[in-house]
């Protein structure tokens, strides 16, 4: 059938493009001359996250090096509703794109959208929240690894188990899921005794605060806490509820790694994973690869921008005169992409 | 001649929805880089169709002064429940089918009986029924996922020949096999004569609980056709809240869009099928011209906000200043 | 026997007790009318025939069976066919559904929406509607054309007992003698009429039998004629009668500068240049044919109707009212009395008290803040003054009569002491007792010096009341008559533009059409 | 003193005193769970979160009361923190003072807006609120991309949020009385509340009394836009920092609180001390549920249940007859 060429190797570029696992199949699409036109189809705008996704895969398409090489990047923003994006990725093939990066609403929802690409020859790119599929390049992030992450740093520092405070993000997502599974999974495995209460927080520091403080207020004490959105909420919510500072495994937020610096010395021992927006960038990166005619994983691991306590430096790990919102871990090295907190949102009052 | 005029008057908002949306969808085709084609109508069909569906099912309980604030949730429900049920051979599949639209007539009729017998304010009733729908879509799917017999749903979605959206016909259908026979028939006209006045209805013998519950359920049963035809176009169910919450409100958009009153008791399902269109093509609008991301959902709220503000032009007619006030 | 009997009918509102020991006798092919006050009674004892209101206690028979109604519903399957007072028509439903809203005909299980005009038509003619369309939205009628339809409607249902509660009330002359003719047939077709009405000319056209009503007990029943008015009035009142109207003032007011003056006031098709002038102390009515821009007129004056040509002098000085706010300012202190008190005079959930204050609360405040004191204050003055019967100001104003409802409206406007009001058919559904006492009150105004303007649908009131009279016809003045020329006569003809020659016919034609 | 008493007394109605008392039940039920639930900390915690969704709300009440009903809340929410928050950076220590009014006027804006077009466009609120909500998220859309604006909240906003003041009482609950208060004392004793209760119940009937009807309406739009924005620095404040998405959680919650109160949707009847009690259930409701350790699922289903088993109790409408 139409679409991607399933080839042996070699991997293009092993070290950007680093496969899920070995079983991954490599992909090449039929060359096409540069240069291209490149559509983001994104869902949902209104957070800073996707704001800052935005800013950067702008900033990415106009540097000089990646400039040469489209003839046109455009970005659309559908909202919450899956159907709205679906069409929008269907009118970019009609448009006669050559390559589409999305952020998908629901991972499951592109069966048919995925076919059409395909038969189109147009190369789909998913990131962040990426397609459940074998048919289209996915720039993942390991979610249930993000998750046995957090869980591994308290299980080594918290010496005897205890009880565990866990923030979940939004039902029904299958980040959520993932995330949720990673952590209990690593919990069971560490043989000791674990007490889990679990709040769901939306991914929203304001949400996450106010369940943080009930959980605390009836549940008077935890020993580890960890929370995958929302950080710095919970962490606001510690403080004002006097509650000690203890081990916590959490996501990107400046505001956070801000909190972990700050109180490092009084207990606030954290772990910080995850990746920024800047992903969107690899995403871009791989669809100009492929569209080029090299050979890419269907699958790609992202490396998780992770740091732990103690070793968290202003300017590099947090800005400190960058807003909470603003997600770190922007710097993908293996992939050249290395986006500073000014490159994406400081100087832009510059290009409005 | 001035027959005419009360025919005309009859429909006047649908007609004037329909026009409105036609001047739309001109500018989004000719602006469009794959221009006028079989493709682009069908892709734009089929989001239209969906959220026309959902917003039927707003418009019939607007009818009778009410307001639903579920049908988003109604829609996500049956959703999740068709990617579970609608699947397998061709009898399994009329099963699923059958089971999605009753249930979905069935979380209908629940906030009808509510709003009736227990006298509740819809608004508020379809608050508390909306987070148990979304609470057993949840149920239904933790994380999204679960398939749909394909061959249905790309016949559905797909075109017919000559390349006519097969969701369009689709559509038509129901508009022809539901909404019709509803508006000429007597518990159909007792739900306009409920919404006009439910006191005048009451002393003039109109049977107006029937029709509140035949509304309601008449409501839950095109929601979850809209539920339904979610699961052709993704594959798949999702519990998603937001989206849930999304479809609702922008029913809510479509039926006023559509001539439809909020005050109950005028208004057509027709004319919220173009307002749910129209809301579309704003929507699509974003594609066509080169706006700056950052700056799409400003645009999209601005012509919303001048789209509804565009029925004002009536006012400049009104010369009887009482006319202003309901 | 009785072919529709009630005996001993109980029914309590809450602390009001609206009928107490009640009982009617109802005969086929006669006219049965219910006289009483406001608050007598009357509705609510056909409310319950028409099963819209439960009866305490008490037994209904019809044609030697006991029977009860459960709903409006079950009353119509019986037969009996009500026209309310408060309308039942639905607003956004076209005349032809309205009519034909309870049991529409109908082809494979639809609604045969030829069928129904052609039902819609007939029965509109029956009741002396030919001229409405309908097609046409019932909310876009005026008032009177309603009662038309309310009445069209009831004889749809081809019922056996038809009651009229006020179903008149809005109609002028012409038209409520439509109505009488199609009522005279029916009963000669054998039906039983109940009619109730506050206007005694009707009553005298119309009723073979009358009941009387007081305090929720039938006081009386005679046979029709048999008692004088005053007989009839006091029956209902309970008191001593003295005559309807007060002693007009011999002089008509000099000429002053009138209080209020218009000149060539036009507006759409409906207004055509109309002039007039009211002096202070003057009571000046406006008469014709209902609908003929007697309502525009008032509206036009209030500043209600956009895009009115002509000139409008307060005092002399030119002013521009383009609002009711302008208009009810201390500098030309205008009120306005409006036609449907249930929509447009009283916020019918609101307490008395705040329904009286509500126009007045400008003067009542300070920077926006109530001065409760003052408020009271006020609205205990004007309670007393009108006479209001209501148990407890901060109950609903809707749960007062209709004669008491009117009263509050009137009072809430004289509590912003107006020096010009303008009344819109006020008397509408008030009992002759409450008449009486609004009568004096406007003459009372006027000697204070107010000038009053009042539209009437009533001839009888336009005679007693006013010193000059404007006749108007599709939307100008057709008559102006003064004093003495004011007679039934002279109203009914300039009302159909009836130049002097033909006259005659004209008034036959007014009474007999 | 007395007459306060007095009055007080006249102004509660059943649907006001049930409501109190479904609060009782939901936290005996609570404290079946956790007798922590009626720790006076949890409680005070309960009030003090209370106290942001007690300010929207009453914003939400007088647009009902009207008649009309405001769906702008979340972005005006979002709105109130984000460009209080920002103006807090711009100067240094004046944005700190002037941050909180300035929210707040963009709220009002806002308000003035939705007024504006349902006033004297004539437009159904649920529409204009509608739309204005999307151009309000548009505004924060391009304001956070364009601006990259500070999101952390002052000092002021901070006191005001999470500080305590005497006994102990968050300062949020004294914040909620004081609106309380004035907004009681607006809807009870000045000619503003008697035209909206007015409004509510006869639009007409208010115009011919020659009341400034529109010019009402508009003000009570602004009002409900500047008290969501109001909420929203509160939860700024709350959370020491302002995000896109703080207002999605106060809409449907704020409508539900209104009605839970016993004011009618459709207009002209209420009295804010209901709205007090509905605030107050919905949040305890919320908490508590949030704390059980059950499926979301579960919580989504009882949350409805419990809602219409209340309204059941006492939120009925009189039969049309
Ligand atoms: N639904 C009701 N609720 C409260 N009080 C009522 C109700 N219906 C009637 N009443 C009271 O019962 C009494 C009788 O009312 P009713 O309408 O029968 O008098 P009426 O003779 O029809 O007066 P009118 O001549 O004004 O029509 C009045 O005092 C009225 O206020
Ligand atoms: N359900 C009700 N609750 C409170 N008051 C009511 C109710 N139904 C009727 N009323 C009021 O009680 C009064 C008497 O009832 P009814 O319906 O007979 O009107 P009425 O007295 O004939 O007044 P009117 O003379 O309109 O023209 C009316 O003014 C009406 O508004
Ligand atoms: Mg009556
Ligand atoms: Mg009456």
């Amino acid at each position: 059938a139409a679409g991607p060429k399933i080839v042996a190797g070699p991997n293009s570029d092993p070290k950007c493009f680093a496969p899920w696992t070995d079983s991954v199949k490599l992909f090449q699409f039929t060359q096409k001359k540069g240069p291209y036109r490149i559509a983001l189809a994104n869902g949902f705008i209104a957070n800073t996250w996707r704001i800052q996704m935005i800013k950067t895969a702008k900033a990415y398409a106009s540097q000089p090096d990646v400039a040469t090489k489209l003839k046109e990047f455009k970005v659309v923003s559908t909202g919450e509703d899956v159907a709205a994006q679906i069409a929008a990725v269907n009118n970019f093939i009609d448009s006669g794109y050559d390559a589409i990066v999305v952020n998908a609403q629901n991972p499951t929802a592109f069966k048919p959208v995925i076919k059409r690409a395909n038969d189109a020859g147009v190369v789909l790119v998913a990131f962040d929240n990426t397609l459940d599929t074998e048919d289209a390049i996915n720039v993942n992030v390991d979610q249930k690894g993000l998750g046995e992450y957090w869980a591994d740093w308290l299980v080594k520092n918290i010496p005897n188990g205890g009880k565990i405070l866990e923030v979940r993000g939004v039902s029904g997502t299958s980040v959520d899921r993932d995330r949720h599974d990673g952590i209990q999974g690593v919990l069971k495995a560490s043989g000791k005794k674990w007490d889990t209460v679990e709040v769901i927080g939306k991914w929203d520091d304001p949400t996450a605060q106010k369940v943080t403080a009930d959980a605390i207020a009836v549940h008077k004490h935890f020993d580890g806490v960890t929370a995958q959105g929302g950080d710095t909420g919970v962490v606001q919510a510690i403080i004002d509820a006097k509650h000690p500072f203890v081990p916590f495994g959490g996501e990107t937020e400046n505001g956070f790694r801000k909190f972990c610096a700050k109180y490092s010395a009084d207990g606030l021992k954290c772990a910080s994973g995850g990746t920024g927006p800047a992903q969107v960038a690899v995403a871009i990166k791989t669809a100009i690869a492929a569209l080029e005619g090299n050979v890419v994983p269907q699958s790609i691991k992202l490396p998780l921008a992770r740091v732990e306590d103690p070793n968290f430096k202003d300017g590099q790990d947090f800005y400190s005169e960058q807003s909470d919102n603003f997600f770190v871990g922007n710097a993908f090295p293996t992939c050249g992409i290395n986006f500073t907190a000014q490159e994406i949102m400081g100087q832009s009052e510059a290009n409005q | 001649m001035n027959e005419w005029r009360y025919r005309i008057g009859e429909h006047r908002q649908t007609l004037l929805a329909f026009i409105v949306f036609l001047l739309m969808f001109v500018i989004y085709v000719s602006n469009h880089p794959a221009g006028f084609n079989a493709n682009v109508v069908t892709t734009a069909a089929n989001k239209g169709v969906l959220l026309a569906l959902v917003a039927m099912a707003q418009t019939i309980v607007v009818l009778t002064a009410g307001i639903d604030l579920s049908v988003g949730m109604v829609f996500i429900l049956t959703n999740c429940l068709a990617s579970w049920i609608v699947v397998g051979s061709l009898g399994m599949t009329a099963l699923g089918v059958i089971g999605v639209l009753l249930t979905g007539s069935l979380c209908g009729a629940l906030n009808g009986l509510i709003v009736i017998y227990g006298r509740l304010q819809p608004i508020v009733t379809t608050i508390a029924t909306g987070a148990i729908y979304f609470g057993l879509a949840l149920a239904l799917r933790p994380v999204p996922g679960g398939d749909v017999n394909s061959t249905l749903a790309d016949s559905l979605t797909g075109q017919l020949p000559g390349g006519i959206p097969a969701s369009l016909v689709a559509l038509f259908i129901v508009v022809l096999v539901i909404w019709v026979p509803f508006r000429r028939s007597e518990i159909g006209r007792a739900v306009y004569a409920a919404g006009s006045s439910e006191i005048a209805a009451y002393m003039s013998g109109v049977p107006i609980r029937r029709a509140k519950l035949v509304a309601y359920s008449l409501s839950g049963l095109l929601a979850s056709m809209g539920g339904l035809f979610l699961t052709f176009i993704t594959y798949s169910g999702e519990a998603s809240a937001a989206n849930g919450g999304t479809y609702t409100l922008y029913s809510i958009a479509a039926v006023v869009l559509g001539g439809v009153s909020l005050f109950g008791g005028a208004g057509s399902a027709i004319g919220a099928i173009f307002g749910a269109l129209m809301f579309r093509t704003i929507g699509d609008l974003l594609f066509v011209f080169d706006l700056e991301p950052l700056w799409q959902p400003l645009f999209q709220g601005i012509v919303l906000l001048v789209a509804v503000s565009l029925g004002s032009v009536r006012l400049f007619r009104i010369r009887n200043r009482l006319d202003l006030f309901g | 026997m009785a072919f529709f009997e009630m005996k001993g009918v109980f029914k309590h509102f809450g602390g009001v007790s609206a009928l107490q020991n009640a009982s009617l006798n109802v005969e086929a092919g006669r006219v049965h009318a219910i006289l009483g006050e406001n608050g007598a009674g009357k509705s609510t004892l056909i409310k319950i025939m028409a099963g819209v209101v439960m009866p305490d206690e008490g037994r209904m028979i019809m044609e030697g069976r006991e029977v009860q109604f459960a709903s409006p519903a079950s009353a119509n399957q019986a037969g009996i066919a009500c026209i309310f007072q408060e309308l039942s028509l639905l607003p956004d439903l076209s005349v032809a559904d309205n009519i034909a809203i309870s049991n529409p005909p109908k082809r494979f299980g639809l609604i045969d929406r030829r069928a129904q005009r052609r039902i819609a038509e007939e029965a509109l003619a029956r009741a002396g509607g030919q001229d409405i369309h309908p097609l046409t939205p019932v909310k876009d009628l005026p008032l009177s054309r309603r009662q038309i339809v309310e009445i069209a409607k009831a004889l749809a249902r081809s019922p056996r007992i038809l009651i009229l509660d006020e179903a008149t009330s809005a109609l002028a002359a012409a038209d409520v003698d439509k109505i009488y003719t199609v009522l005279k047939r029916l009963r000669s077709e054998g039906l039983a009429l109940l009619y109730i009405s506050h206007r005694m000319q009707e009553i005298a056209e119309l009723a073979d039998e009358c009941t009387v009503f007081r305090n929720g007990r039938n006081v009386a029943t005679y046979k029709a004629g048999t008692k004088s008015d005053n007989e009839v009035v006091e029956l209902m009142i309970g008191r001593e009668y003295s005559h309807v109207f007060p002693p007009k003032p011999s002089v008509v007011p000099s000429e002053r500068t009138p209080v209020l003056e218009a000149r060539e006031l036009s507006w759409t098709n409906r207004l055509k240049n109309i002039s007039l002038k009211v002096n202070a102390g003057e009571v000046v009515g406006l008469g014709g044919l209902d609908g003929q821009g007697q309502r525009e007129l008032l509206l036009a004056l209030f500043g209600v109707l956009r895009g009115v040509s002509g000139e409008i002098s307060i005092d002399g000085k030119h002013e521009s009212v383009t609002s009711p706010h302008l208009a009810k300012s201390p500098g030309i202190g205008m009120a306005l009395i409006p036609e449907d008190r249930k929509t447009e005079g009283l916020m019918l959930p609101m307490s008395v008290r705040h329904n009286l204050s509500f126009a007045a609360l400008g003067r009542l405040s300070r920077l926006g803040v109530i001065d409760r004191a003052s408020e009271d204050a006020a609205v205990d003055d004007v309670i007393h003054l009108l006479s209001i019967r209501t148990d407890g100001t901060n109950n609903p104003v809707g749960a007062l009569s209709g004669g008491n409802q009117q009263k509050v409206l009137i009072a809430k406007w004289l509590m912003v002491t107006p020096r010009i009001i303008l009344l819109n058919d006020p008397t509408r559904g008030i009992d002759v007792g409450t008449k009486q006492e609004l009568y004096q009150l406007l003459r009372k105004l006027a000697d204070s010096g107010a000038a009053i303007l009042f539209y009437s649908t009533d001839y009888a009131e336009l005679i007693g009341c006013c010193d000059r009279v404007l006749v108007l016809y599709d939307g100008a003045v057709k008559q102006e008559l003064i004093g003495p020329d004011i007679t039934e006569h002279a109203l009914v003809s300039s009302a159909l533009n009836i130049t002097s020659k033909t006259e005659e016919a004209g008034a036959k034609l007014a009474i007999g059409a | 003193m007395s007459r306060l008493a007095r009055s007080l007394v006249r102004h509660i109605d059943p649907a006001v005193a049930i409501a109190f008392g479904c609060i009782a039940a939901l936290l005996f039920l609570g404290s079946l769970y956790s007798t922590s639930f009626v720790s006076p900390a949890f409680l005070l915690q309960q009030l003090k979160v209370a106290s942001f969704l007690g300010v929207i709300a009453t914003g939400a009440m007088i647009v009902i009361l009207l008649g009309q009903i405001d769906l702008s809340v979340p972005w005006v929410v979002a709105v109130g923190g984000m460009m209080s928050t920002a103006v807090a950076s711009w100067w240094g220590p004046v944005g700190g003072i002037i941050a909180i009014p300035f929210g707040i006027l963009c709220g009002v804006a806002l308000g003035l807006v939705s007024g504006f077009g349902v006033a004297y466009l004539r437009i159904p609120s649920m529409i204009v609120t509608l739309a204005v909500n999307a151009v309000a998220q548009g505004l924060m859309v391009v304001h956070t991309g364009g601006f990259s604006p500070q999101d952390a909240s002052s000092q002021a906003m901070r006191f005001l949020a999470t500080g305590n003041s005497l006994l102990g009482i968050p300062n949020a609950l004294l914040v909620w009385g004081v609106v309380g208060a004035a907004a009681t004392f607006l809807l009870s004793r000045t000619t503003f509340g008697r035209a909206v209760y007015g409004i509510g119940n006869s639009e007409r009937a208010v115009y011919l009394s020659g009341v400034k009807l529109q010019r009402v309406v508009l003000l009570a739009f602004a009002l409900s836009g500047g008290l969501s924005a109001f909420g929203g620095v509160l939860l700024a404040g709350y959370a020491s920092k302002a995000a896109q998405g703080m207002g999605d959680a106060y809409l449907l919650p704020s409508i539900a609180a209104v009605v839970l109160g016993g004011t009618s949707i459709l207009g002209g009847r209420g009295n804010y001390l209901g709205t007090v009690a509905g605030v107050i259930l919905i949040t305890l409701l919320q908490s508590i549920l949030s704390v059980m350790q059950i499926e979301e699922s579960g919580r989504q289903i009882i949350y409805g249940v419990v809602i219409i088993l209340m309204l059941l109790l006492y939120g009925r409408e009189g039969l049309v007859h």
